[in-house]
């Protein structure tokens, strides 16, 4: 096994939330395309961090635990406002949350 | 004594020695041991799930001063495995609107955490299946998928009963999880550990000769193993936070599609989720295989360990044969106003007593932080909710 | 070859597991990912996220990082997955025929382009870099003591910083998800 | 104002005591253990009719003539009556054919108290549980058929006025034909004695 499937491995799945936010406009479907390249990061710091030859250089782990904690974060915040738009405009479609006046 | 200390270990490598002298590879050798751990762990779980579905039974029957299941076998004993024919005849029934696949996947998806969490627990003296430096963190992290299976349950069967008992459950289990764990890392916190078998060590020993250190002789530990047993409660969704499953309300809540043996597999990981959460009590805050009184060591660590947790889990079918069940909004605002904040204050008194030396004084700085908050809040509790004696207006 | 594998998996089937363990998790990883994005139904799809998340934690796991694979399982299985599923039944439209199907913007052609050119450039990159070609270095860990060591020595800082996210976010979520009780 | 917590604690000495009291004290388990123990039923208890013979064979000693009034009154028509014929086609005094369904019988005793020959009496066998639906609880004559010191054992004091009564009308019966054997004994003499003695007035 080598670095380089890992990073592979988080590219893809970078690649399908990315792929995920760009064609879906449910709100619920882009944040959960975001979750995914968060996930990717994450997926990244721990494989430089295994592959560094320094396990006792915490920063990867570290960076991934704080990661977590913010993507933790960014979901609630993020599903709060999709709750309070559907509660406005009776959708999730990021296409009817076009008008500036709520 | 010695001997039966160590006999299911003892037993373990004898019958591998066997099985070596037989001519069985090393490492074959290394995946059967495991195998017979597993084994041992589930089956006495599963044989202590079937002793509780007929215990429970019978110490309701007793608080009502009613019998109980006396009919199957000596004193009923054999009550398990008349229901367990009668659930494996059972029709298995999917509704036609029911999403299959995740229908069929709850039940399988429930069982997966309540087995898994049961490899950390620290059964006896040097007795536990995996030696993890994370424990408490495997076990809180694991338990979580329950909130899934439960999920997947409720909305699979395409029942309006269901996914409403799904919604409470889930928002019952994220809310209490605070504070279980939060009451949890101060039991961590103290030992040093989020290793239960260090937190076991921890509270070994005596003082004053018979008084044992367990974290629950502390005015901060006995606080947060309330905490705990009432967040336990709320876990495995037993009474009185049974809502999700209030039959009054919600036919069976989740398990409302779910018959035969589904539904088996269903009650089968809530008791051993139940199970493995007093385990996790009796690990953190009640010594776990460590023996009460200086004398009682030399009966075996881990008969103390399942007597503690077959204790804990009679006092759970206590509090079901006595307290009703809670209101939705009164059980959230229980757990956010009421358990939150005292889960901080035990938490906040750990730290006390830890700097003020765990000793006399510490004890009593600890009892005034977590005291204080305690009759703060529960006063402001009582008088919101106290209840005006009732008058009859057509009778005396 | 074959028949080699299989005599470690007899002889020694702890090696045996541990060589191969690794690739499965990232198999169940990719295959949920894809699940999640391409599935019609918002409640399937957040389920293969779960798994996902899942798989993702157990290769943490695998990679030696222990600690941030259980608080991957605990948050993103026990949080934020039942919040997105909170989020999905409290909103579920009446027009929730509609909302699965609909794709906007560029688009599934669009979407899946933009998403296999991002693809082809990381990969071109990462083939060509040298580092990638790292092979595994001893077993490595990362004991829990010396996460909270760090996390309450360098890292006291952002480890503040992230507790007052936290918190705002808490708060903020509470807000913006209250009732108006004037409206 | 109360301690907090106090009303929880109270809660659980009252459980508690229970739980342990019914170890203690035998009077708090009020439950009945049924096979073993079986309550002793009241005299005028009642489940299901049957049918009372006298003597010992059930056929010969049958008090049920096949009037069928039980059928036609019973409520939920439980009651199946045939008259039997003999080999000329002649009705005669028995059934041939009477069951009860007492999967539909109401207990409500109405053929009881309608049946003019004492014949049909209430059980008190409340075990019949069984598992074929329509066979078995259909009772047929043979099963229905019980002799009158059965009827005895389980109604004794209903019985003896049953039995005192039939016993009277029997004698009303016997003294009223007795009557008539007298009077048509008296008549026949007379018109022997008119015959032998033919009256000298008329002549």
């Amino acid at each position: 096994m080598t670095l380089q499937i890992l990073l592979a491995l988080s590219a893809i799945l970078f690649a399908f939330g990315l792929a995920a936010i760009l064609s879906r406009s449910n709100a619920i479907m882009i944040l959960i395309g975001i979750e995914l390249m968060l996930g990717a990061a994450n997926l990244n710091f721990i494989a430089f961090w295994r592959f560094s030859g320094n396990p006792s250089d915490l920063t990867g782990v570290l960076f991934a635990i704080f990661s977590i904690a913010v993507a933790a974060a960014e979901a609630a915040v993020g599903l709060a406002i999709i709750i309070l738009v559907h509660r406005r405009i009776q959708s999730v479609e990021v296409d009817d949350a076009s008008n500036l006046k709520g | 004594m010695e001997l039966l200390e160590r006999a299911p270990v003892e037993l373990k490598n004898a019958f591998l020695r066997v099985l070596g002298s037989l001519g069985v590879p090393e490492g074959m050798l290394a995946i059967l041991s495991a195998v017979l751990i597993i084994g041992t762990v589930i089956g006495v779980f599963l044989g202590l799930f079937a002793l509780m579905s007929v215990m429970e039974r019978k110490i309701l029957a007793r608080v009502q001063n009613r019998y109980g299941p006396n009919r199957a076998g000596p004193f009923g004993l054999f009550q398990p495995v008349a229901d367990g024919i009668k659930m494996l005849t059972k029709e298995d029934l999917v509704p036609r609107a029911a999403d299959k696949v995740v229908h069929f996947l709850a039940p399988v998806v429930m069982m997966v955490p309540a087995l898994l969490v049961l490899a950390i627990l620290p059964y006896g003296r040097d007795m536990v299946p995996v030696e993890l430096e994370s424990g408490i963190l495997f076990f809180f992290a694991v338990g979580a998928g329950t909130e899934v299976a439960i999920f997947m349950a409720g909305w699979a069967s395409n029942n309006k009963y269901s996914v409403l008992g799904a919604m409470r459950a889930i928002a019952q289990m994220i809310s209490y999880e605070i504070p279980l764990v939060i009451s949890a890392v101060t039991a961590a916190m103290i030992a040093g550990s989020l290793s239960p078998s260090v937190i076991v060590a921890a509270q070994g020993g005596f003082a004053a000769g018979f008084l044992p250190h367990w974290f629950v002789t502390t005015p901060w530990g006995f606080t947060a193993a309330l905490l705990f047993y009432i967040g336990a409660l709320a876990e495995s969704n037993r009474s009185p936070f049974d809502l999700p499953e209030g039959e009054s309300e919600l036919v069976a809540g989740h398990l409302t599609e779910y018959s035969g043996f589904k539904y088996a597999t269903f009650f089968m990981a809530e008791y051993i989720g139940m199970f493995a959460i007093c385990g996790m009590f009796v690990t953190l805050f009640l010594g776990g295989w460590q023996a009460p009184l200086p004398f009682l060591t030399v009966v075996p660590s881990w008969i103390w360990f399942f007597g503690k947790v077959c204790f804990v889990a009679f006092t759970m079918v206590w509090v079901r044969a006595t307290l009703p069940r809670l209101r939705v909004d009164h059980l959230l605002a229980f757990a956010w106003k009421f358990l939150l904040p005292m889960s901080f204050a035990a938490f906040l008194s750990a730290a006390c007593w830890h700097y003020a030396g765990r000793g006399p004084a510490a004890w009593f700085l600890s009892l005034v932080v977590v005291g204080i908050p305690y009759l703060v809040l529960g006063l402001s509790f009582t008088s919101r909710f106290s209840v005006s004696r009732r008058t009859y207006l057509f009778s005396e | 070859m074959i028949c080699e594998s299989l005599k470690t998996c007899f002889d020694d089937p702890g090696k045996f597991l541990g060589e191969w363990f690794v690739l499965l998790p990232a198999l169940v990883l990719l295959l949920a990912a894809a699940a999640a994005v391409v599935l019609r139904n918002l409640i399937h799809a957040t389920l293969c996220l779960t798994l996902s998340f899942i798989a993702l934690g157990i290769l943490f796991i695998a990679l030696g990082a222990e600690f941030v694979g259980f608080v991957q399982l605990l948050v993103y299985v026990g949080a934020v997955a039942m919040l997105i599923v909170f989020a999905i039944l409290l909103t579920r439209p009446e027009r929730l025929a509609k909302s699965d199907t609909a794709l906007s913007g560029l688009g599934p052609a669009g979407g899946a382009l933009a998403g296999f050119v991002t693809l082809g450039v990381l990969l071109g990159f990462l083939f060509t870099s040298p580092i990638a070609k790292k092979s595994l270095p001893g077993p490595a860990s990362a004991p829990v003591a010396e996460i909270g060591h760090a996390l309450m020595g360098d890292y006291k800082a952002a480890l503040i910083v992230v507790g007052v996210l936290l918190t705002a976010a808490l708060v903020g979520a509470a807000v913006l998800a209250m009732e108006d009780k004037n409206s | 104002m109360n301690f907090p917590g106090i009303g929880l604690l109270k809660g659980f000495v009252v459980t508690a005591r229970n739980f342990l009291g019914s170890y203690v004290e035998k009077d708090r388990l009020t439950t009945r253990q049924y096979p073993e123990e079986r309550p002793k039923l009241p005299e005028n208890s009642r489940s299901f009719p049957f049918l009372v013979f006298d003597g010992e064979d059930p056929e010969a000693g049958m008090r049920c003539v096949a009037c069928k009034i039980c059928e036609k009154e019973c409520p939920p028509q439980c009651i199946y009556i045939i008259q039997d014929r003999d080999a000329a086609g002649k009705p005669l005094k028995r059934p041939r054919i009477f069951d009860i369904d007492i999967s539909v019988c109401m207990s409500c005793q109405i053929c009881v108290e309608v049946c003019p020959f004492e014949s049909i009496r209430m059980d008190t066998d409340y075990e019949l549980s069984s598992f074929d639906r329509f066979g078995s609880l259909v009772l047929d004559k043979s099963k229905l058929l019980k002799s009158n010191a059965y009827y005895h054992g389980i109604h004794p004091t209903e019985a003896s006025e049953t039995d005192a009564r039939i016993e009277a009308d029997r004698k009303k019966k016997e003294a009223a034909a007795a009557a008539k054997a007298e009077a048509a004994r008296k008549a026949t003499a007379e018109k022997a004695a008119k015959a032998a003695h033919p009256p000298e007035e008329t002549k």
